[in-house]
């Protein structure tokens, strides 16, 4: 039924020193189709395109192009063969424009000098595809990660490529954003681009995927069609099933929930992008934070974390009111805070793992100001095999983790210093469906012990798994509350477009996001 | 637009104030400055040829009735006095010569001549022959280029005396503690050091140690205080007294002169003496 | 067109956020216009004119390293030894004055090349890279002169005259500022260096050619360290072996104070121009003021904090 | 069990490869061991250690400093302040030498304490805060000695004399960089240092207190610096005006040979130790075999990048 593979990975495997992370592994990529790539985290997904897109070499085996060998030494040889590449973590200059990052590496010139209205042009053209409006001389370190996501695809898309490579595109993207992803990925296929696609999100690969390739623990498992059902994926790729995809218990006082003291107790709170917002959470709530792009969801989160400053309101935990833009102070109150963006601000990237893990509790378990070595690795170590960190040694820098583990670390930091109120910002992002269930599962354990929690998540099935209660942004407002009982992501996406549509009828309202929204709504 | 009581203020521009030979010859002329009722400007270039041509060119539109000065760089300072000759303002050199440029009078001690006499004073103590190592100044400086002329000169005369090891130690005290003992060993049979002035020379003392003054000798330049001391000590043995004080004191007293449209010797010798134990009290005070 | 009348707006914002320290400059500017009436005269700005030239055509070229993050720490040394081998061509070696500017840039931009290549290549951290080079530069410039000064060619000693009543280092500053800020914001080498500095690993990932960009900010950082060698020789008429020692610290701190950032990605030939300017005023207002050398230096230090200090402030109150 | 032991054998091989510079070392003193005879002689390499010893315990504080991505350049003013204030103290204004040590060592951690809150609080890059406090400092040195030496006091010039047949320097320096290490790797002000210089957004977000770290780890630096100048203030029996000027660029650069990088979140102190080293090693040889001065400068160039370099193959050779 397929015509010939465009491209192949034929046999290849790698080491990275003595560690061997892929085993004789062929995948072949078919002319207008998605090939998708499955596996838990660090199971060599990532490694594997990496030698297609020329980042790394394959220590052995081959990889053929239209039929011919090639070999792809480095990022510039891997475009001229015709193949884009959307990596997992954002490769983007945060200093440079839009325009200038999506252009980067090809700015169109003449005797060296640049071409500036054609650079944008190319950008609003490319922005235009995903159905992006976003002024493109916007830096890009303004930007929150999702329209940074958006960015690299455009950038990708722009390169006109015959093979598109997709490394988790839609691990930050909320639901609009991935259906006009998806309308662009379909397009292609009728182009006969051949694409590779990596996602945890099962519905995503029975939405756009062809084949399904199964890797685990580097090695090939099986090849089966997109059809496949969801169990059977997971079993191919876990090695064992998994009986509750979410498995929320309710807290312990959430029985008479409306009773207890609140422990996070948020008033009027305003800041950049946010208005008004009030909010409580009680013990042994999960209360999710759903909307849209740019809703504000993490930049409220960041304001309860210290990380943010805020004009007015106040911020209670436990009764006691927070010191503003004060992290050690949160920290100490009990807070713990899960950022956005894992690799910019929740880890240390050249520390060990043990000491991303440990960085929460370093100082408050020190003595004399001596660090309690010991104790630290203990915790680390306890926290990596809860969550089962894939890794050689917890002593190993923590770059050289998987993106999925990297994002379980800076979870388990909170997880081992004994928060109480945890802000968490889309937490499984990148997480495998298994590793997820122990996230899900030490939730539960956080509420069950008195704790709250607070979690802003673009993922609709994990909000209306997880939590208890959802509020809705949009526009840095809480447009609204829902059980999530009677929840559902209708219910949920008309909330978080009602305040798009009140201002689009108020010219003076159009805030930074404005455009944005009504586009992709 | 000089000030309505020309004579009133006058720059002094120096080489440098981290070095206590400056701040003697600045001191000096502070003293002459305020008997003779000038307003002195001090400005100190830090050894620097460009910031100097800097702080010329501003004293040429600061209301300065006339320069003094003590140039970085002999050659350089030449055209860096441009703006101040063109403003038509008086200029007189102290410790170092101008090239280049028309200045009123000179008032200096000889360096290559100093340089020789060090060179002798050396010799004289070594007993005319034996090996010695010379201790550099800052590389490319005038005074080092000129001190070693006249060291040549002196050594000349003793074809016995074999110079091992010629290293900078950058006119500085703990620069030449090391080098000092770095050269020992592998020139531990040395006699002597002659080095391009007083920091150095107690820099290589404290590297002798007790052999200082017994069996290796040193001789100095410039006759500093602790310079005085350490001869009294009979640690050094010599040191090339130029009179800083005195070097300050008669620029402004020639500047003075110049500005009353008296007329002032082209060069202006102030003496330089060799001190040793027998002449230091004269000296030191 | 909105877009096109929003990017007008924001290029005058960016200039001013780019651009922060001079509000320090035009503050220390009045301060000085109160103390002291020496300052505000066309002579002595002319003075200032001429005094910043060295120092900011040289952090022009150190903008280009800098924004592509590394540190030029030779370009003092380069300046001496384009200035003394430019000099000893025509003085010493007596061949043609014609091309003696042109030896001396040359001399520049090779040494440049070879720290950029020890760097790209080599792969020594830059620091180290333009340290070696520092005092490798250095000791050629003695080996070359035998420690003596000579004096310039005709032609490098006319860039320090004066063009009729404008001095040729305000004329030479002004152009190679120009020619800079073209490059730095126009061509490709200058947005290399910007993608570079701003994140190599995406910059590598996109195709660019790191090491290539690496050794050619390099050479534009010798090139201008040439130049700035010579225009310092030629106001001397002599071309002096100590020349320009310590400058690499002024240039760094007239780029940092302009607004770039050491970690890269970051920086304006205008804001470079602001910061050398910030340097020299003060020195030459505190010249002016009679303040006593040995205090002079804690001024210096006080005021280069708070001009610094003014900007921070200043983009603190933008932010919200 | 195992995990321990696999945990020392970890230790041991990232002492390598912290310490590339060594190998660097070990190819330099064979070479000079080669070259001349006087190089592996027990008073020579004494020497070595002493002259080692003011840069070793300078570079050890300011290891702290770039290990949190920061830059020190005020350490040699900050040495010569320290060393003049102490000598002042007894020499001068003849108050009890008992404590002139503490004098000497408040001076450097209050100057490092300034320029660590100026960068924390006052938001100036390091640069600038610490080249302001270079500048700052030096003046203050100068006024405090109205620029002439001063005698050091007898305590003072004991660290710089013999204990028995073992000199104080090197005591001094071995008991510091014990200090240093314990301090850095196994306290929390170190941790926090390499999470701050490692990525300080995350760190910050993990609850350290980003500011208060900045400040302890300059307050460390100017301590360490100001024991760094009582050290060789007391070789000379003389705090002096010009002490220790330029030292930052020799310390910073021991740091950086050592294995650190500017951009924070790397470094070890047995490694500053290594790259201290190496620059002593070639002064010290490069006197022995009498490179003409001019010369000199030059090969010190060129063997800083070769030792540098070194490491860098050595670590390639490790990665593949
Ligand atoms: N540079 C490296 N050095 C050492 N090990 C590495 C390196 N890069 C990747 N690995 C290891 O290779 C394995 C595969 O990693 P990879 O990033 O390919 O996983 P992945 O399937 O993409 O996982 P995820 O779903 O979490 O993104 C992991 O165990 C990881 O730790
Ligand atoms: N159009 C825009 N241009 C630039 N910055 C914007 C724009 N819209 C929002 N932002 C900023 O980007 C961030 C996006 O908002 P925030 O991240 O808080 O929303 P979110 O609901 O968490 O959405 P996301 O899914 O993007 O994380 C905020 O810091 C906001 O100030
Ligand atoms: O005469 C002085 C002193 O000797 C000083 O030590 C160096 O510079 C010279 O000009
Ligand atoms: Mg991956
Ligand atoms: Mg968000």
């Amino acid at each position: 039924m397929s015509p010939q593979p465009m491209l192949t990975l034929d046999s290849v495997s790698k080491s990275f020193g003595r560690i061997q992370v892929i085993h004789n592994v062929t995948v072949d990529v078919y002319p207008g189709e998605v090939t998708v790539l499955l596996g838990e985290n660090g199971a060599g997904k990532s490694t594997l395109i990496k030698m297609i897109a020329g980042v790394h070499q394959p220590t052995s085996g081959r990889i053929l192009l239209d039929g011919e060998p090639v070999s792809i030494t480095d990022t510039k040889t891997s475009e001229s063969l015709g193949i884009a590449t959307i990596h997992q973590e954002l490769n983007l200059v945060p200093s440079m424009t839009v325009a200038e990052n999506i252009t980067l590496g090809r700015t169109p010139r003449r005797f060296g000098v640049i071409n500036r209205a054609e650079m944008r042009r190319i950008a609003r053209d490319a922005l235009a595809q995903i159905g992006l409006d976003l002024d493109v001389d916007t830096h890009v370190g303004e930007l929150g990660i999702a329209r940074q996501q958006l960015v690299e695809i455009a950038k990708a898309l722009s390169l006109d490529a015959r093979i598109l490579i997709l490394d988790e595109p839609t691990a930050a993207l909320t639901t609009s954003e991935i259906e006009a992803l998806f309308d662009v990925v379909r397009d292609l296929k009728a182009k006969n681009v051949g694409m590779v696609f990596i996602s945890h999100h099962l519905d995503e690969i029975a939405a756009i995927g062809d084949r399904v390739n199964v890797l685990r623990d580097g090695g090939f498992v099986a090849q089966v069609p997109a059809t496949t059902d969801e169990d059977e994926l997971i079993r191919l790729m876990v090695g064992r099933s998994i009986d509750k995809q979410f498995p929320r218990e309710p807290g312990a006082s959430t029985g008479d929930a409306e009773a207890a003291q609140p422990l996070l107790e948020v008033k009027g709170l305003n800041a950049d992008g946010l208005r008004g917002i009030d909010l409580s959470v009680r013990p042994g709530e999960v209360v999710a934070l759903a909307g849209l792009m740019g809703a504000g969801r993490t930049e409220l989160l960041r304001c309860l974390a210290g990380a943010d400053h805020y004009a007015s309101g106040e911020v209670r935990v436990n009764v006691r009111k927070l010191k503003p833009y004060d992290v050690a102070a949160a920290t100490r109150a009990g807070v713990g805070h899960v950022p956005e963006d894992r690799k910019t601000q929740g880890l240390v990237l050249d520390a060990s793992v043990a000491e991303n893990i440990g960085y929460a509790t370093m100082g408050a378990t020190s003595r004399f100001g001596l660090v309690d070595r010991r104790g630290q690795r203990a915790r680390a170590e306890r926290i990596a095999e809860r969550l089962r960190i894939r890794m050689d040694s917890i002593e190993q820098p923590i770059r050289s983790l998987s993106g999925g583990n990297q994002q379980k670390a800076v979870f388990g930091r909170w997880f081992s210093a004994g928060s109480k109120v945890l802000l968490l910002d889309e937490p499984t992002r990148g997480v495998d469906v298994g590793a997820k269930v122990e996230i899900y599962e030490l939730i539960n354990e956080i509420t069950a012990g008195g704790g709250c929690v607070l979690m802003a998540s673009s993922d609709l099935p994990e909000v209306l798994g997880m939590s208890d209660r959802v509020l809705v942004m949009s526009q840095g407002t809480i447009a609204g509350e829902l059980p999530t009982a009677e929840a559902t992501q209708d219910s949920i996406m008309q909330l978080a477009v009602s305040n798009v549509h009140r201002d689009e009828e108020e010219p003076h309202a159009a805030s930074a996001g404005t455009g944005d929204e009504g586009a992709t709504a | 637009n000089r000030g309505e009581d020309a004579g009133q203020k006058v720059t002094l521009a120096v080489s440098t104030l981290n070095n206590p030979f400056f701040v003697d010859l600045r001191d000096g002329a502070e003293d002459a400055a305020e008997e003779l009722g000038i307003e002195l400007d001090v400005v100190d270039a830090q050894n620097d040829s460009a910031t100097q041509a800097n702080q010329l060119a501003t004293s040429a539109s600061d209301g300065s009735a006339g320069v003094i000065v003590n140039a970085v760089d002999s050659a350089a300072a030449g055209s860096a006095l441009g703006p101040v000759v063109d403003a038509g303002l008086p200029v007189v050199a102290v410790d170092r010569a101008v090239e280049g440029a028309e200045v009123a009078s000179l008032v200096a001690s000889d360096n290559v001549a100093g340089g020789e006499q060090a060179a002798k004073a050396l010799a004289e103590a070594v007993g005319g022959k034996g090996q010695i190592v010379i201790l550099e100044g800052v590389p490319g400086a005038s005074s080092t280029n000129e001190r070693g002329e006249g060291f040549t000169k002196g050594l000349a005369e003793f074809p016995e005396i074999e110079v091992v090891a010629q290293q900078t130690a950058q006119y500085d005290r703990a620069t030449a503690l090391d080098v000092t003992t770095n050269l020992l060993e592998g020139n531990p049979d040395i006699v002597g050091v002659l080095a391009m002035n007083d920091e150095m020379a107690l820099g290589a003392i404290q590297a002798l140690g007790a052999r200082a003054g017994e069996d290796i000798h040193v001789v100095g330049f410039d006759g500093t205080e602790d310079g005085f001391a350490a001869v009294e000590d009979g640690k050094l043995y010599a040191t090339i007294a130029q009179n800083p004080e005195e070097l300050g004191r008669q620029s402004v007293e020639v500047m003075s002169k110049v500005l009353a449209g008296e007329e002032v010797e082209e060069l202006q010798n102030v003496a330089v003496d060799t001190v040793t134990v027998e002449n230091v009290e004269e000296f030191s005070d | 067109m909105n877009a096109a009348a929003k990017q007008r707006h924001f290029d005058l914002k960016s200039f001013l956020a780019n651009n922060g320290a001079l509000v320090g400059l035009v503050v220390l500017c009045i301060a000085l216009w109160i103390a002291t009436p020496h300052f505000l005269t066309g002579p002595n700005l002319m003075n200032i004119g001429i005094q910043v030239s060295t120092i900011a055509v040289m952090a022009f070229g150190l903008t280009f390293v800098i924004v592509a993050a590394g540190i030029d720490l030779s370009v003092g040394s380069v300046a001496a030894l384009s200035a003394m081998v430019s000099a000893y061509w025509t003085t010493t070696a007596g061949l043609p004055d014609g091309v003696s500017i042109l030896v001396g840039l040359a001399v520049g931009a090779v040494s440049g090349l070879v720290t950029g290549m020890m760097s790209a290549y080599g792969k020594l951290p830059t620091f180290i890279a333009s340290l070696a080079m520092l005092t490798i530069v250095r000791g050629l410039t003695l080996v070359v002169s035998d420690g003596r000064p000579i004096s310039t060619s005709e032609s490098v000693s006319f860039l320090g005259s004066n063009l009729g009543p404008v001095p040729m280092p305000i004329i030479v500053m002004v152009v190679t500022g120009l020619i800079a800020a073209f490059v730095l914001n126009r061509t490709i080498i200058g947005k290399n260096a910007f993608a570079v500095g701003g994140n190599t690993e995406a910059a590598r990932l996109s195709g660019i050619p790191v090491k290539r960009v690496l050794v050619t900010v390099f050479a534009i950082s010798g090139l201008f360290a040439g130049l700035a060698g010579m225009l310092l020789a030629g106001r001397l008429d002599s071309a002096q072996p100590t020349l320009a020692t310590g400058y690499e610290l002024d240039a760094i701190a007239a780029v940092v104070i302009g607004g770039a950032s050491l970690a890269g990605g970051v920086g304006r030939i205008s804001g470079t121009l602001v910061g050398a300017l910030v340097l020299a005023v003060i020195r030459n207002g505190l010249n002016l003021l009679s303040v006593s050398s040995f205090w002079q230096q804690v001024v210096i230090g006080v005021v280069i904090a708070l001009a610094v200090g003014f900007d921070v402030i200043r983009r603190k109150n933008v932010r919200h």
